[in-house]
């Protein structure tokens, strides 16, 4: 898998003995699932086994620091995340203060807007250079996670 | 005091904590339920449930109208507040004094007194202990922080009277930025502690957090149970605390020093109960006194665990005024060493909070592990609450095999649906000078840990989630 | 040590903990299963699962070939053998020897001399230490037995040579209840330990049960690590235990007398693993050497507990030549109380095991708990193994905080389908000459505390019985 | 209840909202149960609530010292357990030795057979005086629990 892609897709199929197939960019992977004294484990080679997590049907992925959409059907388990240029909620919260507006110029690391959420004033800074488009959110808007309150374009 | 009546007003861990003293001692626990959080999972460890009408926690854990109405209704003898909400709130303390409900905390004149910053300076000041330059009392005005700034030198910090748990709380290095902070800071304390006052302070440099435990009777019995070092913080929160202090190590004079310099706090203002005298220590080992929390810290567990004494059972006990389960200062002693990572909700990069719903829950651990929390799979963790949602603790017989049993730990700590700050942990723990237990509050700002947690799982990691969710119908017996 | 493949030739609450210390310093747990037990709950912690095949205990945990081919096939470099099972055999311990395959447990010659209670009776005198009149080696036979009796003065106990846990035990008043025993011991030390051997000693009415746990590695170095007393016992198994012995109390000369006593048991036989020195205790407080138990033993959680000293992990470091986590004896200290009740699936007033599938299972504990056990709903006690399914510890600053949360505990432990001998665990711990500490191994003969447990619940606790079975479409998450 | 029954019977009837109503003795009694994170509670006043520990069909109620069979169906609930008389294994196990045949006279507490079973040799006793009728096992022979081995009847 390529460290830097945002977006890949894992090819899985169901095979008999509780077995999960995946193919990854050409790679076929088996993954065994057994369930002992209620709890689910996994194992990659049928000798060391792990504990699965998992209860209840998810639709995104959450890594280390980024989350996944899972996307089923035409494309399966493919996954996707926003780029550096989408300010895009982490969390639901409250726009306490808005510091540019649509067609400002700002700099990477830069503080474009204060949003509370938990009892905190959070500061979310630009992620890129570019000038600001397509901004959707006004100070004292509550907006729910995942929501794209602007873009950052490159315009240059 | 067995068969009284206790209402726990919280939620989360500590409600379970209390809980499980109360139950431990004989009482009657009784948690609440909110519109918010209809099947909370605190309810697991209290014999009776009630409803606590309202959604927001202004209309609910902090409604002391509506908490003292459900009191009369319930028939309650005693509350306890847990930490946070109403526990450090003058006004909740004397509504119970004045109706002859127990409080489960210090009387109402310490919480007065300590609750309010800048009085307990002067308590401290008064007691010969010394404190961190700072104004005297309650600023009013961005005008007069930025006149005491100018006065004590930069940097200042803006602190909210009521506030704790870093909450409320900004460092400024110059008067432009006391400008810019103080209206943020005075919205964050009214929001968060309903009371919007301020303090400024001198801010200190690379200074560490230690904190001293206090257990105290209503027979003037006051105890320390020695000190916790709580410097590893992230925007002055603390997310890593160990007891003992590895900074203090085997300087027995400054342990003792610290000590009884805590309870030398405590005794100026009649301390009746569980506290905290929160210092700062700069690297000259010279100390200042901050602050006292008069309610139960969230990382008591570590203190319980070194020196075997149940801070919550023995805080009801002071309440109710039963004698403690020790009679001398010599009956307490530090065996080992004990350190608590707080697992919260929130992105291990940016530490943002980053609520959602918790699919997966198991845990794996070594022997010596304790874990408080409040998870279970199908839990959600809202914008409402704080992003803590569990506290992993190890004691082990030294710090070395404390942090090997909790590095282990961490590995068997599985968390599925939601960002949690368990890959910083993990660097912060195989990272060197933490190893060695040289660090300060300045730790994650300049040791950086977050910029070396990994950016993505490897693909097998993926393949074992996609395999948790496509697996979900296999059944078993859970 | 790092890496080490380690197979776990046990199963249950004990082959859980071995894995636990495995994976706490980075060896790789592998568990087995058998044809017997084709998904059994300890491998919930083996990072690697391998099959034993075979059905019987002979065919499986005691199979010395069997094991010694897997070890081949799966590349294992060192055995943990648990309590029980082979843990004390010395063909064993020689075989994996002979192969260099790590033993974690004594050298083979300690095992020969310690595991041999003729041998290590002679080995004890030669030490300096009393032990209680007998026979000086294995007694071949019925007439040799009585003529023993008749030498030292009836009550005599007969023991298998190779036995532990009470097993292969049994008292005999008299010349006739001698020949009416002998046959049927040697056939209980057969099928439990595969060797039929009996000694016979003298049987001292009474006594106290107090044992020393040690700690040594391969340096010579030996420590102690305290004492249990373990005096309440049915049928000579153990069934309650503490640490420190209530019997010793406050005496500390007795207490540093039987430690250095046990020290120097272990040292004359080179010991350098984790090992318990058993003496028996008269009124009088002069105790005798009994035998020396040369494997962890099910009660070492309660010297854990009480010491900060992780028993298991510093055995399996002993064993692989490492440094043991603490240097002197004077790094271990007693902090507080601990006591551990062992849950049997048994008939609480008959004390007859009682197998059957256990239904349901939950726990509410208050604080300073730790279960270790291998109970899971569905979980069937077959008659092939050992009633006993789990251990309830609890860790207090002294007794009586100790055994106000393992009572609390009791109440929260929940076991459907199947009876247990909680009900008796209740009667004992309200009981008055035990909550004073007053008691010596007759005690549930004289005490009898099983006549008071209540005959039947009431009715309402039917009701919740039959709630549970027609409830169970209910669903819910679990 | 009678304290001294061996046999008794719970109607049982399930009301909406998770209620059970129990009649016993012409009384009834309401149980109500609700699941909050996973884990199931009852209380018998919606005030005060419990823990309700079990999972799974059990047709076994196991009280603190006896066992009861439930019986569905036309006597819903109703709970049976055997007499003093009845000579009933309590577990899986071999009979190692029998001290008596069919017709001896024994007396209560006399030890009657030994029975092997979780590794130990366990002296079954008489529960009450009489003769020994039904004799249904021999010396070597492996039995279930539950297996009524030899009945003591009164004769005299």
């Amino acid at each position: 898998m390529n460290q830097e892609m945002d977006e890949f897709f894992l090819d899985v199929e169901l095979r008999p003995g509780k077995v999960l197939e995946f193919t990854s960019e050409g790679k076929k992977t088996q993954l065994q699932v057994k369930v002992l004294a209620g709890k689910k484990y996994y194992s990659f080679d049928g000798i060391a086994w792990k504990k699965l997590a998992a209860l209840g049907v998810n639709e995104v992925l959450v890594s280390n620091s980024e989350t996944f959409k899972v996307y089923r059907g035409y494309k399966p388990s493919g996954l996707h995340k926003g780029g550096a240029g989408a300010l895009i909620t982490q969390m639901p919260g409250k726009v306490v203060k808005l510091f540019k507006k649509e067609g400002d110029t700002v700099a990477k690391g830069e503080t474009v807007l204060i949003l509370e959420a938990m009892k905190m004033e959070n500061e979310i800074k630009a992620g890129a250079d570019g000038v600001l488009r397509n901004v959707s959110v006004k100070e004292g808007q509550a907006v729910e996670a995942g929501f794209l309150m602007m873009e950052i374009q490159d315009e240059k | 005091m067995k068969g009284k009546r206790v209402l726990i007003i919280n939620r989360g861990e500590i409600a379970i904590r209390v809980a499980k003293a109360l139950n431990e001692l004989g009482l009657v626990s009784i948690g609440v339920w909110t519109d918010n959080e209809t099947e909370p999972p605190h309810l697991e460890f209290c014999q009776e449930w009630v409803h606590l009408e309202g959604a927001s926690n202004r209309d609910t854990y902090l409604d002391i109208p509506k908490i003292m109405k459900l009191i009369e209704t319930h028939k309650i003898d005693g509350v306890h507040p847990g930490y946070g909400f109403l526990s450090e709130n003058r006004e909740f303390s004397q509504a119970l004094a004045d109706k002859g409900i127990t409080f489960i905390g210090p009387n109402p004149t310490a919480v007065y007194k300590m609750g309010d910053k800048a009085i307990s300076k002067q308590v401290a000041k008064e007691a010969g202990v010394p404190v961190v330059p700072g104004s005297t009392g309650e600023v009013g005005s961005v005008e007069e922080a930025v006149k005491i700034g100018n006065e004590i030198g930069y940097p200042i910090l803006l602190k909210a009277v009521a506030g704790g748990g870093g909450k409320g709380m900004r460092p400024c290095a110059n008067e432009s930025e006391v400008k810019d902070n103080f209206a943020a800071v005075q919205r964050e304390a009214l929001s968060s502690f309903g009371y919007a006052a301020l303090l400024v302070e001198k801010y200190i440099l690379n200074p560490h957090h230690i904190e001293v435990q206090i257990l105290a009777d209503k027979n003037g019995n006051i105890f320390h149970v020695f000190e916790r070092e709580c410097s590893i913080q992230r925007r002055h929160q603390k997310i890593i605390e160990e007891a003992p202090s590895p900074f203090i190590g085997t300087d027995e004079a400054l342990r003792k020093d610290i000590c009884e310099t805590a309870v030398r706090c405590a005794r100026a203002v009649g301390y009746d109960s569980a506290g905290t005298v929160e210092f700062i220590m700069g690297e000259d080992k010279k100390f200042y006194f901050l602050e006292m929390n008069t309610r139960i810290q969230v990382e008591h567990p570590i203190t319980e665990e070194v020196t075997g004494v149940d801070l919550v059972a023995n805080m009801i006990k002071a309440a109710f005024g039963e004698p403690l389960d020790f009679k001398a200062q010599e009956d307490i002693r530090i065996q080992g060493h004990a350190i608590e990572l707080r697992i919260c909700a929130e992105d291990p990069v940016t530490m943002l909070p980053a609520p959602g719903k918790i699919v997966g829950f198991e845990t794996t651990f070594p022997q010596g592990i304790r874990f408080d929390h409040c998870i279970y799979p199908g839990f959600t963790i809202t914008p409402d609450f704080d992003p803590m949602i569990g506290k992993l603790i190890a004691k082990g017989l030294n710090r070395e095999v404390a942090l090997r049993k909790v590095r282990n730990a961490l590995e068997g700590l599985l968390i599925d649906g939601i960002k949690t700050n368990i890959p910083l942990h993990k660097v912060i723990l195989d990272e060197e000078s933490f190893r060695k237990g040289h660090y300060s509050t300045a730790y994650i700002e300049k040791v950086r840990p977050q910029d070396r947690v990994p950016p993505k799982e490897d693909i097998k990691a993926f393949m074992v989630k996609v395999a948790s969710i496509e697996m979900n119908n296999l059944g078993g017996e859970a």
